[in-house]
């Protein structure tokens, strides 16, 4: 069969419990595909990876991609795994703040000081007419035991976070309240993404990944099927499986987001325009000198509709 | 000075020497405290400051964990060990990387070593480059390294030579320049070429250079494969402590801590050990001997 | 030929250093360093002890000096125990161990600015030039060591000895890491400065002749454990020249403890 | 052995001497090239073998920049450090990590250095556990400084300082010890307090280890500091390094390090010019020397 | 007192080391070290050669070794010039330096195996070990050199420099790190190893009494740079013992040298 590394970007199974799912249930061999996960840490390390041949499937954001593309590396986005945005502006359960209004005058604890966390939430304050600078700041604190020591140090009033940080958190005891709108949930997460060169010479290799993904979520999201998920799940993490409430909690998040606001296009589909929000993010951050002359290269659809047909 | 001098045995003079005239040398009760008594009241006051900081909750548990929870947590992953799970392999995994990494780094840093040490050009125009990279975080590189090797053990051992190279350069140059004149001399006039007086002389003469560039290198090796992990994934523990930090599993991350310095502890008594089987000669200095306990 | 038969005649005065019974045993390593030495030092004389190496030379001058406690016996400095570093004794080793961030002038009011403090020692500024002037150092007060040969070097250490005005000297091998040249000129510098300053010194040495040209009385020690196996007046006249080395009499009894000493080492 | 000797002077055995019997001393070519000249040989070749791998695409562009495209990136940053713009601001905050990261270390190395060297307690119970603490991946107590410490440049001094202390105490130590022999007893026939020993005597002794400790401190205090930053956020070169390499700005991540690397090598040499200054007494070795530069 | 005049007579036998005109300068410090100085060693005598420190007797000792070329000046050992190291020169310096990673053994055959490999080395294991008792250090084969004495260690370096059988044996103050009672025994033993082979010896030292008693003619040197001020035969009986030092003649010409020497000092 074809042999297929993936590389993603945090070691955490229940975050790509699709793919753990499909591994644990064999279902890649079944199409004939020798698959191997492995994990690095960030986007950026992931196109750097699958820019060298190290792997041919990656799972990276969509603004490194953006960034990739600039430098001239020809990767395309193609399935959109976490549909909804992966990001959100939680903040401690007795704080005052109840919407993103109330965050004048606060600063916001964001991972790093231009991760994608920081377009994401500043483009929902511009909507509010806030300037940075003026009305809030960033503050970068990192993530884990980072992000937590700046809430129990007052240094923050909200964080722009990855979800699964918030769920961690709140299993540890820090009590937070998410006030994203609804509306955000379209910057969407990390997908997965190969070259262009690969995706020309093995689209049946994508075809079948793609489908084999598309079943495995669905299995995945069967609550009949909730114990074998967190089974292979543990399988692929061990340590994460441990704990059982935290792996619990973080399996919730992960349903919903993964999960498309509009499902009738199918699993894996990316609405141009919620590229265009990240395009317009991107260049508005500084990851992009210039707006891209091809968007559109920058993803495809084009695998979408076979790959839920052929999921059935 | 006249022609006058001393005498030997009683005589007048003598009978002015009070009875007790003897003093004993004065040892303080603390040097004669056996030493695991030290270290373990060490330990116990160091346990016990930590549990009141603890108690008094001035650090948030998922930042600093308990020292009870951390040494039930050592229990877990003892076992874990002990019953051969998946930490055993991330043990295992690692320990090959620090291995490797280290039989690197000796190699490489032991060449570089002889072209600094033995060659103008080495040390005129080549060291300067190896202090400045010395200089930078290597860190920054794990990615060259992960997209030339992959994501098995490869890039994680290329990480830790890269840290851990510098100190065996300066060991071998300094230890390769540490044979006396008259030892050179004595080559010379045996008639010695290049080679043999660098084989014969200057390599033996500088084995504890060498080896102390060697120690330093199996700590650093260690840190060197775990960041690797860090930021190049794999299966080590090195991953294993970024998944428990990742989930606030915070006395997990100080049992994991725990383990990898005594994974770094073994590599430096292994140098420690071989220094004192194949450079027998040499005596360590008082401060080296507690380096190596 | 050892015991009561070795208290050398015709040496008279204030004694000043007075031992009875010194021994020394090393418990960690079981060595016994010293058996039952007895020793009067009368002031104004300058005698030697001469042995086979590891007899127990400096071990007695270490316990003379303070710096070690002997196992049994007693050591009495001007009527006082000894029972401690004194700054009534002045010492001088093989090395003349001058601080290389000192000066000359620094190192030689070191001993002062140890037990009195900067300023006294900046009080003994004069003095300490004129025992550099004594020494023939002049010129080299503000130099560093680095400076200096091994002789000078040497010579300073003598300043330094000298500056607290000890009742007494101990000297063990203090010219030895020096060339024969330079070592018979120190030699000669030395009777000069204690017939100047009718000190009481002790003399370490591994030289018959060095020990003979410089000593009212010269000691033979024997092999470890070290006592005294006999005691020689040495009645050459003062002041010694080196062509005193020429004088029979002095070949005469260079022979005589060469002789003692080979018998030492085969008792 | 008998009544023969040695004449000076002509005479017959000396006509057979033949003229030319003068032998040169041997320098090889390369050791009288001049330095620079031998060092931007080496860069110019580095450059090439580079720019030979980036122009046959051996390796990404988002892995390794072209050597082109970093030298020009070199002047970017260097007109914005020029032109006081922000990159100038997170230079100095670095800066200001690394010098007080250094001076803390200095300190706690240093105390902790006359712990280890002067007490047996702190010898035989406290080294060990240093030991075991130097072999810990340091990083991971990032955390525990930012929640002491916050987001500020304190929590990267700490970190920068608690992975620069330990060879200051290594150094320390070591020095203590040098003092020999005759230089302890000299001492001790003055009369000398331990503290004027240890004032007067074994601090100035072991200037040397000391500084050789202060100059590995002057180097692993800037990865700490830009380690801090990569993990605890801030506004300082780690950072920029950090937002570049997540841009994939590889360029710009080389030419950043190359800034921080020289900022590694002033402090390396402001230690190895106050060595010069203060323990003027001590020539380094050849090796050491060629360290310092 | 220099140039021509310095002949000493009575002297023959075949010419082994002839030296013409030798004169090192040290271009890098601009020292002028050596200055024109002619030399002929006949087989089986024994040389010293004696003078103030500095003067350039070890850079004599050098060049004659061929270890460093002379600035001009022709050096002829058994009819061959002299153009870098050669194996019928033996040497031997004022430290033992034995390698501490051999044993006694190993140590002494280290110039075999230099030359002609391990497999020659082990071949003269046996001839060590004569060379071993000669010397008096039986029992002491296969020990390391740490448990060695300082005499014991320059005993085992005479066993190596001799063990390659060399024509002519350059000694620069071989046993003057010892103290000295040994140093005299030494120096006895090295006369009755140089007898006994009828060795060409030329030796460098500090030590006045060291050089009469071993030397059939001693050159005194001038301070830097260093020429012969004078050769002075030394016509003592041999086999000379430690009494020798006591003979009358002994003295004298101890004492013309040291005149010699000290004028030197002021010239
Ligand atoms: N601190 C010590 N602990 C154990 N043994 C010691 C100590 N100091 C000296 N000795 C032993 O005591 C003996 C006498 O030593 P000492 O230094 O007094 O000899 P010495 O006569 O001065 O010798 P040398 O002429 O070589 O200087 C030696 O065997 C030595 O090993
Ligand atoms: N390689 C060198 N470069 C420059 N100068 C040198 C070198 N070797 C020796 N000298 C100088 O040459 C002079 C003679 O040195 P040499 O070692 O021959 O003296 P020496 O007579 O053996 O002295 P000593 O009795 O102290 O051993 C000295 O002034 C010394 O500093
Ligand atoms: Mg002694
Ligand atoms: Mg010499």
């Amino acid at each position: 069969g074809t042999q297929i590394t993936v590389v993603l970007p945090n070691p955490s199974a229940i975050n790509n419990f699709p793919l753990y799912v499909a591994l644990g249930e064999k279902m890649f061999d079944k199409e004939g595909l020798q698959v191997k996960v492995e994990a690095v840490d960030g986007s950026s390390q992931v196109l750097q990876a699958m820019s060298a041949g190290q792997a041919q499937i990656g799972q990276p954001g969509a603004a490194p991609v953006l960034a990739a593309r600039a430098r001239g590396v020809d990767v395309v986005f193609l399935y959109n795994h976490f549909a909804k945005s992966v990001f959100g502006v939680v903040v401690p359960e007795k704080s005052a703040i109840k919407t993103p209004a109330d965050l004048k005058g606060a600063v916001i604890g964001v991972g790093t000081a231009d991760g994608a966390e920081v377009g994401f939430t500043r483009a929902i304050l511009t909507d509010l007419k806030m300037e940075e600078g003026k009305d809030y700041t960033f503050l970068p604190v990192g993530d884990g035991g980072l992000a937590a020591a700046a809430f129990l140090r007052g240094d923050i009033k909200a964080y722009a976070a990855a979800v699964s940080d918030a769920a961690i958190m709140e299993t540890r005891g820090i009590d937070l309240r998410e006030i994203t709108p609804e509306q955000y949930l379209s910057y969407f997460g990390n997908g997965y993404a190969v070259m262009r060169s690969f995706m020309d010479q093995n689209p049946q290799a994508i075809e079948k990944f793609g489908r084999v993904l598309v079943r495995a979520t669905e299995f995945g999201l069967n609550p009949a099927n909730r114990d074998k998920v967190m089974q292979h799940t543990k399988a692929g993490n061990p340590q994460e499986g441990e704990d059982t409430k935290l792996s619990t909690a973080l399996f919730e998040q992960v349903k919903d987001r993964i999960t498309p606001a509009d499902t009738s296009k199918g699993w894996g589909y990316q609405p141009p325009e919620h590229w265009e929000l990240w395009h317009k993010s991107a260049v508005a951050s500084g990851i992009l000198k210039a707006p891209l002359p091809d968007l559109k290269a920058a993803y495809t659809n084009q695998f979408v509709e076979s790959w839920n047909k052929g999921a059935k | 000075m006249h022609a006058q001098g001393a005498t030997v045995h009683g005589d007048v003079a003598a009978e002015a020497v009070p009875e007790q005239t003897i003093w004993a040398e004065h040892v303080s009760w603390i040097d004669r405290v056996p030493r695991w008594v030290s270290m373990l009241a060490l330990m116990i006051g160091f346990l016990a400051v930590w549990q009141i900081i603890y108690l008094i909750e001035l650090i948030s548990p998922i930042i600093l964990p308990s020292p009870l929870e951390t040494i039930q947590d050592l229990f877990v992953v003892g076992k874990n060990l002990l019953t051969g799970d998946y930490m055993l392999l991330a043990l295992w995994i690692t320990t090959q990387e620090v291995l490797l990494g280290f039989i690197i780094a000796v190699v490489l840093g032991f060449a570089l070593g002889v072209l600094v040490g033995e060659t103008a050009f080495g040390e005129r125009a080549v060291m300067p480059y190896l202090v400045a990279i010395n200089t930078m975080p290597k860190v920054a590189f794990a990615p060259l390294f992960v997209s030339w090797l992959g994501f098995g053990i490869g890039s994680k051992v290329a990480l830790a030579a890269f840290i851990a190279f510098f100190p065996v350069i300066v060991g071998t140059a300094a230890g390769l320049h540490a044979a006396d004149q008259n030892a050179r001399m004595l080559f010379k006039t045996m008639g010695a070429s290049r080679w043999q007086t660098l084989v014969q002389l200057k390599l033996p003469t500088g084995m504890p250079h060498f080896f102390s560039g060697l120690k330093n290198a199996a700590v650093l090796v260690v840190v060197g494969a775990v960041v690797g992990e860090f930021l190049g994934g794999g299966k080590g523990f090195g991953e294993l402590i970024r998944v428990a930090a990742a989930q606030l599993n915070t006395p997990r991350v100080f049992s994991l801590i725990i383990y990898l310095s005594l994974l770094g502890l073994a590599t430096f008594w292994i140098v420690a050990w071989m220094q004192r089987r194949f450079v027998f000669w040499h005596k360590e200095s008082v401060a080296e001997e507690t380096l190596a306990q | 030929m050892a015991g009561d038969a070795i208290a050398p005649v015709g040496l008279t005065g204030r004694p000043v250093y007075e031992l009875r019974g010194v021994s020394k045993t090393f418990a960690r390593r079981n060595v016994h360093a010293l058996d039952k030495v007895d020793l009067v030092l009368r002031e104004g004389t300058f005698s030697a002890i001469i042995g086979p190496s590891g007899c127990g030379k400096s071990t007695l001058l270490k316990i003379m000096a303070g710096l070690q406690p002997p196992s049994s016996g007693s050591v009495v400095l001007e009527g006082k125990p000894v029972m401690g570093p004194r700054r009534d004794i002045g010492m001088m080793f093989q090395q003349a161990t001058l601080f290389p961030w000192r000066t000359t002038l620094e190192n030689i009011v070191l001993p002062i600015e140890i037990r009195d403090g900067k300023a006294a020692a900046r009080a003994k500024y004069d003095e300490a030039r004129q025992l550099i002037d004594l020494v023939g150092l002049k010129g080299f007060e503000n130099v560093y060591p680095s400076e200096l040969s091994g002789g000078m070097a040497q010579r300073a250490a003598i300043c330094r000895m000298l500056i607290t005005e000890p009742a007494v000297l101990l000297l063990d091998e203090p010219f030895s890491a020096l060339d024969e040249l330079s070592r018979d000129f120190m030699n000669m510098e030395l009777q000069r400065i204690c017939l100047e300053r009718n000190a009481t010194a002790f003399l370490v040495t591994h030289s018959i002749p060095e020990a003979v040209i410089l000593s009212d009385v010269v000691y033979v020690m024997s092999p470890r454990p070290g006592r005294f196996v006999e005691a020689i007046t040495i009645d050459l006249p003062r002041p010694r020249t080196l062509d005193t080395m020429a004088d029979p009499r002095f070949g005469a009894l260079v022979h005589r403890i060469r002789s003692l000493l080979d018998q030492g080492a085969f008792q």
